[in-house]
Formats: C-alpha cells, structure tokens, sequence
C-alpha cells in the first residue's frame, strides 16, 4: 500500500459517506401503503373480470374463447341451453394460480372480460381464491360501474389501451357490443351509490332468458367466435 | 470471621476445579474454556492482594491473549483432533465414580490438587505476602521502574524468548504450507 | 466425568477428513433464490464448490409441448423473472422465424425500447443485490428506487410490473401512449442521476475494490470454453454482443459501444455491467429519436400451425438467451429448448471456488448475476 | 455518609452503579436499535418504524422485547449444552463491567480505577470469549465459522487498539479515566492525538461487530454468524451486548478523545451522554454506507497498517513527550 493509495482510498471513503449523509437529508419516498392506499397505473391488469351491464346482464355469450385461450386452464365455464343457444350458467376463475397475462381478455370477441386493477386478494385459505360469475360481477362493478350521476362507459373504453390490437380504437367490438355501447345506460347503482352489491341484482344471479328479454339483444353465432379464440 | 479468607478458600476452590477439569476434559476447547476461568480467579487472588494492576494485566495477558490464541490454534487444526469420543450413555453418577475411581481422571490431579491447596494455605497462613502493604493506586509505578531498572536484564531475557517463539512460530507455519 | 464423556459431534464427511462440508443454500440469503451450493471448506477457505440445482424446475419446455403458441409467451417471462422482456423477446423470434411474420418497425422499436429497459432494470437489481452480498446494505435500496421510475414505465405501458406478457408473435401487445412516454423519461433523467450516486457510493469505494479485484478471475479462452455470454464473457476481454454482432430487431440502425474488461475478474464484470447501463440509455435515447409512426401488430395466420424448426437468440442482460423451436404442423409446438445463460455460468463456481474464502463465495455468485428461475427453467 | 457505616456505604454504592449500569444498557439497546432503524430509513430514503409508536415508531423496540420474551427459548440436542447456555451471558457481563470505569461526570465515576483504562481493555476481551462460546456450543457450521473468524480477527484488532489507549495515557500521563478527562480540560484529545483516535475507532468498530468488520455474523455469507442457533431472551442477549459494545466503545472513545463529560453550560452526564451517542451515531452512519472487509483484509489492515501506525504514534508521542 502506498500513501497516496491510502489517501485516495480515505477520500473516496468520504466521498461514500457524503453521499449517504445527503440523502438523509432529502424526504422520504416511502408509499404508507395500508394508510394511503396504493395505486396502480391506468390499466392495471389485476384480475380479469366478468362484464355486467348496470340492468344485471352479462355480455358473456359462453363461446369458451377464453377457455381455450387460458394457458394454464384456470377458468372453467357452465353453460346452459336457453332457447336452443348456449348462454353461461357459471364462470369460475382460480384467481390464485392467474397468469395474468391478459390472453382470456384478449381472446373475447364480445368485451365480456376484463382486467380489474384488483390486486389486494391475498387470504389464508385458497377458497376465497375462487371467483365465481358474481364475485367477478361484483369487482367489475366496483372499478367500471359509474360513480354517482356519472354515464357508464362501456369498459373496453376505460382500458382500450391494453385490450389486444385491433380492440384498441376504443370502440367495443362485436355486434351485441356495439348495441349495447350504443344504447348508453346510465344508472345510479342502488344501496347509497357506493358498493352496488347490496339489494340491486348486481351480485345476484340473473336468469339469462330475463336478461335477454331485458336488453332486447340478439345472440350472434358461436362458431365464429370459436374460430377467433384459436387465432388469438 | 476473615472474610479476606472465606473469599480466598471460595476463589481457591474455584481456581483448583478449573484446573482440574483442564487436565481432564476430554473436549479441548472445554479445556480451553476451564483454563480461561482458572486464570480468571487468579486474578481474582491477585485483586484480593490489591494488586490491581497485576489482576488487570492478568486477564488481559492470559484470557484476552493466551487463551484466545489457544482457541485460535484448536481452530486452525484438523477437525478430527478436536472431536471427542463417543457419547457414554450410562448413568451420570456412575460415570462420575468411575472418573473419580481411575487414576488418570481422578486420583492423581485429585491428589495433585490438594497438594497444592495444603501448600497454598499453609503459605497464605505463614503470611509469606506483604498483604495490604502497598499503597493502593500506586503499583503501576514502582512496577514499571523495577522492571526498567533493577530487573531489566531478565525483562529483556524474556522478550528475546517470547521473539523467538515467534519466529519459531512463522517457521513452522511457512514449512507447513509447502 | 459426567460432561467430559460427552462427545461433541461435529458432522465431517468422513472420519479423518480435515474439510468440513456445509451447505451453502437453498435456505441462505445470498444465493438469490433457491440455490443449494454444497461447499468443502479448509478452515475458511474453499477447496470445492458443488453446484445443486433443481429446486425450481417447472418443465418449462415440456409444458410448452402442450399449449398453443401465443399461450408460450407468459410461460418465457418467469425463466428470468427480472427480465421478462428480453425471455420474451427470444421466444418471439424463434415463433416468428418459424412463422415467417414480419414484424412493423414500430413493434421493432417498442421492443428496443423496452428490452433496454429491461436491460437496466434487471442490471439495477444486479448491482444492489451485488451490493448487498458484500454487507452494504444502502446500494440496494438506492437501486430498488431507480427500479421504481423504471417499474412505473413498465407497468404504464403494460400494465403489470414485472411479468408483462408484452410481445406477440409478430408485434407487440400495445403502443406506447404519452402517459407511458413520460414515465419514461422520469426514468431516464433518474438512471443518469443515479449511475454517478452509485459510482461515488460504491465503484469507488477501496473496500468494494480489494473485495472484488481478482476475485473468480476468467481468461478469453476459459470464458469461450466454458461457453459463457453476456457481461460474463465481455468481462473477459471477448468483446461479443449479439446486438452488434448478429443483429436482430433494429439494433443495426442504433449506435452504442461494446464495453470490454481486461483481467476478467469480479471488478472487470462489475465495471462492465455498469458501462453496459449507460450505453442502454444512449440506445433509449436514439430509438425514442428514430421510432416511426405505424402498427404495432403484424400480419400472423390465424391458425398456427407451423412446420419446421427455427432457432433465435437475443442478447439479455445476463447473456444470450436462446430458444429452439420445432413445429409439426399442429397449435402446439413439437419441441421446445430454451438455452439460459445462468445455467451455463453456474458451472463457473465450480471454476472458481478453490482457494477463494467464504466471503469471496457470495461475490462469485454474485458476480454471474444468477436467477434460479432461468438455471432450472 | 447519611450515617451509614463505611463498609455498608459502599456495597450499597456498588449495588445502585451495577443496577444503574444493567438499566442503563438495556434502556441503551432500546434506544441504540430504533436509532439504527431510524438512520438507516433515513439513509436509504425511508423513515424506519413508525406503527408501534405513532408517530416516530417509538415503542416498536419495546414490543420486540416483548416478543422476544415470550419466544422459544431452543436448544438443539447436538449443542454443547452448558458452553451453549452459558455464552450469552458473557459478552453482556463484559461489556457491564466496561461501563465499571467510565466517569459520568465530576465524580460521578463507578469504580475510579487507577489503570481504568487497562480494565477497559482487559473486560473487552471476554466479549470476544463469549462470542466464542456461542459459535463452537451451537455445534452448527456456520457459527463455528463465526467463532473461527471471532478468535482471528479479535488479536489483530486488539492489539493496535491497545496501543492507541496507551498514547492517550501517555499523553495525559496516567491510566485513571477521571485524569484523562481532567487533562483534556482545554483541549480535548482527539486534537492532539488525531491519528490515536483513529486507530481506535477502527479497532472499536471491530470491537463491536460493525459494519466494514462485521464478519463474525456476516448475514450474507454466515447467515447469521455465532448467534445463528439462538432464540429468544438468550438471543436478546446477544442483541444487547451488541448494542452495548457499540455504546461502550462509544462511550470510551468520546471519554478519551472528546473530552468525556466536559463541556459548557449542560450538565457533566447530558455533554457525555451526547458525545457518546454521536460516535453511536457515526457508526451507524458508517454501518449503512460501507460494504464489509473480507477476514484475511482485516488481518492485514491490522497487521500491516494498523500496528504500525500505532507504534509509529506512540514513537512519536514519546518522543514529542520527552522534548518537552
């Protein structure tokens, strides 16, 4: 070792501690998470959830796109024959094993999924991991359901950017989409205006014959909409 | 009652069992430990003689440096010369007087030890010591004078011993590690 | 006597054996995941290293034997779970080479853009995790605050902070919007502040110096031997990047330096990796100068169904990572491989180890900037 | 004094300083690990607790010590039981003893030890004896390589800190704390003996197991070094007599280089108290700044430049001492 070694080495030594005294000085960026609550950027994928119109019609028309477009196969779908079509019976996500990874989204032809920014799920047991169509319903009603005096936009507006290309001009796709961005529903949602699960038939399961009569839709053919599952 | 007594008979037990379990421990760094104590209530002897500096220099020679180099050597040597036999599972009562019965664990540093102890007690009680003669808070001068003065060749004698002991040290270590 | 008949068992390989073996992992806090090194140490110094891997293993490559195509793309981002763009960036080539896509030169850019993000992303975490081997403790949140700027871009553009799902075969998933061009540039501006903080507090420092000069020190000829890539070949003196050398994407039309150390040791690979991060901002900065307007997605068949083979590497952060596909003319692949270049570096240790104390151990893991997630795929 | 007989004076005497010293460093290690909290949060832009104790997180040491009670007290079977047992006690004995021959204030001394400073060095060493014996009884690999780099590192450190002691004593002509901070009346220390100050906060650092030298637990390479197989109240041992070493060596250091409890205007005890806790403070800072030696840097940094600049001091505190 020389001495003009151990000089410089004293003096870069310093200079360390010099730095670490001035960032003392500065504020804290600590987030207090629990007490302030974190956000997430616009169009956060946390948890993809199902579309429920404020009348309490889902958009799903149970073509299994994103059955087939899931990966790890998380999502499982009922189905029950109403008028001679298929329409979903039950939706069942395991949000504990979720890539997130969109693809369920992307893959629907009609706008009926979407991602929720959701990501404070955490619980001890993984039943509370199991989303089924309600539960899903309630999420999407707790991010995309309008605020008080507010008009509803129909989803794919509100995350048009991450939604896969082609969906993202921010006009929904599909035919029964379209009609039902078109129409405008504007709803206050009940019980106070805050969480819209309470009396209304939001969480409540809907017979799809109601909902259908309720929104005067057609059901478009599912095999085209098989075929653009596959592609996705 | 001599309470300077009581202490000196409790610190001298405690020093002659240290000693013991040096001599018998099957486990060197109990050894080790053992002799750290042992040298610990010297010093507590020497603090009885207000001999303050000599108890300080004591710990700090012996436990501070000697025994923490006797550590350091078991640490540097292969490890099976540090494990010990296998774990005897009989009865403690037994196995104690089995010790004490055999010559090797017991009788002889038994017999050493009392030994040591009737010549111990025999001195403290001729007053060999000048006990409480010294001024309290001023050996450390006389001390450092004599040694520099009267008893300065034999000072030097010792340091020239501990150097070469220190060579003889790094020699050995040098070879060793070709 | 009672406790001098007791013996104190010290576990030995075998009786007589002057090493003392210990496990160095999974459990250990500097083994960056799940590694198990079984390490034979002579007091405190090493005489070998056992690498032991496995304790991650999910059959990447089997699994992919069994979803379609664009369901691979989210099984790449957790090899490398610190650099998901770059794993997916492989896999995007090797589907589109096997595909015959051509990707718009939008796509291209986003990709540079965000591979290079990715870049220093996954460098930061390197350089904390470093760092923190070594017992400063500081570095490492500094580095975990840039990564936050950086995290912000991430998830603005895409939506998720670290495993994206961002690239498709034949495009990327979404534009960058101006939320997303901001964002960015908060984190460019914070990189150059950060790179001079980092190198006052901890480049110059003569402690990090004496523990990492000639630490695991790799010629150019036991470097390519060993089949290393990446800053673990570039420390070495191989000036070898796959950017500049065999370029993919649009990295011919950009301008940015190899940098190279010399003795290949710990310090060279340090140095390089830090070079390295400067040189991803000057790439940034051109491709957000040179990015045209145009789409984002390219034409793909409906249908995959490929046939044939195809192989593409791309330069990541920690070396190349490459991927070999084969078709059959199903949805599903036929076979897959993936090539990760941790996996390689591993059998580095081994390398390295004798002679070197414990201490050293934790900075040559360190230094190959392993991610068990790609070693055991 | 008060009409109590001298002997009975004195054991009570005694008995409050070991009372005051054990309280004093238990409060001491409360304090000293929400203050380490607190720094190192600031340092690397965070605030540190602040839950248990709103707002600055006061009390969260203080629930620790509540967890801690009331945890596992484990011992593995394979350990060497009464080596395993005994071990934390010592270094926390040590350090309490340390605290035997620190003035507090004029008069205000312990034990006014005529070789205080000796002493001071003579009890450290049976911190490291204890250390020690928490590696080799845990009978774990990682600790006993803890207790290997315990045995090397103390002698190298010892012995330049030794010195340096020395060259303050020679420079205030005696080896009685009380005298010490007397001669630094005017000038405190750490101006005429700079380079005496340095080797020892160095060797102090060591002493307390602090980061750059903070090998014998070195959580990234020993996990967690000697302490590794202890739990609860007898690892809160550890954790005091490590705070207290820190505070100690502190403590020490500004008593013979920054003048001990002098000081205008406050209080004798307040001025110490605050010289103390600012050196606290610098480690800390240190801690949170430096990465950590490897053992062989710190063999040779104390072999081969500690020890020499400290004989090198004490040549030329000799020489200055006996020109004038």
């Amino acid at each position: 070792m020389k001495v003009a070694d151990i000089g410089k080495a004293a003096v870069n030594i310093a200079k360390g501690l010099g730095v670490t005294f001035g960032e003392q000085l500065k504020k804290p960026i600590t987030n207090f998470y629990p007490d302030t609550p974190a956000t997430v950027k616009d169009g956060y994928r946390g948890v993809p959830v199902l579309v429920q119109l404020p009348t309490g019609e889902f958009t799903c028309t149970a073509c299994m796109a994103c059955v087939r477009a899931c990966p790890i196969g998380i999502i499982q779908l009922d189905t029950v024959m109403v008028d001679r079509k298929r329409a979903m019976d039950e939706f069942r996500l395991e949000v504990g094993r979720c890539l997130q990874c969109n693809l369920c989204v992307e893959s629907c032809n009609f706008d009926a999924l979407v991602m929720a920014p959701e990501f404070e799920l955490a619980s001890y047991t993984r039943e509370p991991l199991v989303l089924y169509k309600n539960d899903l319903a309630k999420l999407y009603a707790k991010y995309f359901w309008p605020k008080e005096g507010e008009e509803h936009h129909f989803p794919a507006r509100v995350t048009s950017k991450h939604h896969a290309p082609g969906a993202g001009t921010g006009t929904p796709r599909g035919p029964r989409a379209a009609k039902i961005a078109q129409t405008g529903v504007t709803l206050t949602p009940g019980g106070g205006g805050g969480e819209p699960a309470g009396k209304t038939p939001v969480g409540a399961s809907v017979p799809a014959e109601s909902a259908r009569e309720a929104t005067g839709t057609t059901r478009p053919q599912d095999t085209g909409a098989q075929k653009a599952g596959e592609g996705a | 009652m001599n309470w300077q007594l009581v202490t000196f008979y409790i610190l001298g037990l405690v020093i002659l069992y240290a000693a013991y379990r040096v001599v018998t421990s099957a486990v060197i760094t109990h050894a080790a430990l053992w002799l750290a104590v042992a040298l610990v209530g010297v010093a507590g002897i020497y603090l009885q003689l207000q001999a303050e500096f000599l108890a300080i220099i004591q710990v700090l020679i012996y436990v501070g440096a000697i025994v923490t180099i006797i550590i350091f050597a078991i640490m540097l040597s292969p490890l099976r010369e540090i494990k010990t036999e296998e774990k005897d599972r009989r009865g403690g009562a037994t196995r104690m007087g089995r010790a004490v019965a055999s010559v090797e664990w017991g009788l002889a540093p038994v017999a050493a030890g009392l030994l040591f102890a009737l010549g111990m007690t025999w001195a403290y009680s001729r007053q060999a010591w000048p006990v409480g003669s010294v001024p309290p808070g001023l050996i450390t001068e006389p001390l450092g004078k004599s040694l520099m003065t009267t008893y300065l060749l034999p000072f030097e004698v010792a340091s020239v011993l501990l150097l070469v002991a220190m060579v003889g040290a790094i020699v050995l270590a040098i070879r060793g590690q070709k | 006597m009672p406790d001098n008949l007791r013996s104190t068992p010290i576990t030995m390989p075998d009786e007589g054996a002057r090493e003392l073996v210990v496990n160095m992992g999974p459990q250990h806090p500097s083994t960056h995941g799940v590694l198990r090194v079984k390490i034979t140490l002579n007091g405190e110094t090493l005489e070998a290293a056992d690498p032991d891997i496995g304790y991650l293993h999910r059959c990447f490559e089997k699994i992919a034997e069994g979803i379609t195509y664009p369901q691979v793309m989210p099984y790449t981002d957790r090899t490398d779970y610190v650099a998901a763009i770059t794993d997916e960036w492989a896999y995007a080539l090797a589907a589109e080479r096997l595909l015959g896509v051509e990707v718009p030169e939008r796509a291209e850019y986003i990709r540079v853009i965000m591979g290079e993000v990715q870049r220093l992303l996954s460098h930061l975490i390197w350089f904390g995790s470093f760092a923190m081997d070594m017992g400063a403790v500081t570095p490492f949140l500094y580095a975990w605050r840039e990564r936050e700027t950086g995290y912000d871009f991430m998830e603005t553009v895409t939506g998720t902070r670290q495993l994206y799902n961002f690239l498709r075969i034949g495009g990327v998933r979404n534009d960058i919007d101006d939320d997303g061009w901001q964002a960015l540039d908060r984190f460019l501006k914070a990189m150059d502040q950060a790179l001079i903080e980092y190198d006052t507090l901890f480049t110059k420092n003569p402690i990090f110096e004496v523990r990492a000069k000639g630490i695991g020190p790799l010629s150019a000829e036991e470097a390519i031997a060993f089949g290393a890539s990446g800053p673990v070949l570039r420390g070495s003196g191989v000036a070898r990047d796959l950017r500049r050398d065999e370029p993919y994407s649009v990295y011919d039309r950009l301008d940015f330096a190899v940098p190279v150390g010399s003795s290949g040791d710990a310090y060279d690979r340090y140095l390089v990796r830090m070079l390295e991060m400067e040189q991803s901002l000057r790439i940034i900065r051109q491709a957000i100068k040179q990015i045209p307007p145009g789409d984002i997605q390219g034409k793909v068949p409906k249908a995959m169904k490929p046939t044939g083979e195809a192989y593409a590497r791309v330069e990541a952060p920690k070396g190349e990572v490459a991927c070999y596909l084969v078709g059959n003319g199903t949805v599903n692949p036929y076979r897959m491989h993936w090539r990760s270049p941790c996996f390689t570096h591993l059998q580095l240790l081994p390398h390295w180890a004798p002679g070197n104390l414990v201490a050293d151990m934790v900075v040559l893991i360190g230094t190959i900037d392993i991610i068990l997630g790609e070693v055991d795929r | 004094m008060f009409g109590i007989p001298e002997p009975w004076w004195s054991v009570i005497r005694a008995v409050v300083w070991a009372l005051f010293i054990i309280i004093f460093l238990a409060v001491n290690a409360i304090v000293a690990v929400w203050l380490e909290r607190k720094v190192s949060g600031r340092i690397q832009r965070r605030i540190g607790p602040q839950r248990v104790g709103r707002p600055i997180g006061w009390a969260q040491t203080i629930a620790d010590v509540f967890k801690l009670l009331v945890k596992e007290d484990v011992r593995a079977e394979a350990t060497d039981k009464w080596v395993f047992l005994l071990a934390p006690a010592i270094p926390f004995a040590a350090i309490t003893l340390m605290f035997l021959v620190v003035p507090w204030g004029k008069n205000l001394i312990p034990l006014n030890l005529n070789i205080g400073l000796l002493f001071v060095v003579a009890v450290t060493s049976f911190e490291v004896l204890g250390l020690f014996m928490a590696g080799w009884g845990s009978n774990n690999k990682w600790a006993l390589l803890g207790a290997m780099r315990t045995a090397a590192a103390m002698i190298s450190y010892e012995l330049p800190m030794v010195l340096a002691i020395l060259a303050v004593g020679m420079t205030a002509g005696s080896l009685n704390m009380n005298d010490v901070v007397n001669a630094q009346s005017r000038v405190p220390f750490i101006l005429i003996q700079p380079v005496a100050f340095l080797i020892y906060y160095i060797a102090s650092l060591a002493e307390a197991n602090r980061t750059p030298f903070d090998f014998t637990e070195a959580e990234s390479e020993l996990v967690a070094g000697a302490n590794i197989e202890y739990s609860g109240l007898r690892w809160a041992f550890f954790f005091l007599a490590e705070y207290g070493s820190l505070v100690g060596t502190s403590a020490i250091a500004a008593t013979l280089f920054l003048g001990g409890w002098r000081g205008p205007i406050l209080p004798g005890p307040v001025w110490f108290l605050i010289k103390t806790y600012l050196l606290v403070y610098v480690a800390m800072w240190i801690r949170w700044t430096l990465p950590r030696v490897r053992i062989d840097q710190l063999l040779d940094f104390g072999w081969k430049f500690l020890l020499p600049l400290a004989l090198a001091d004490i040549a030329v505190t000799g020489i200055v001492l006996a020109l004038l």
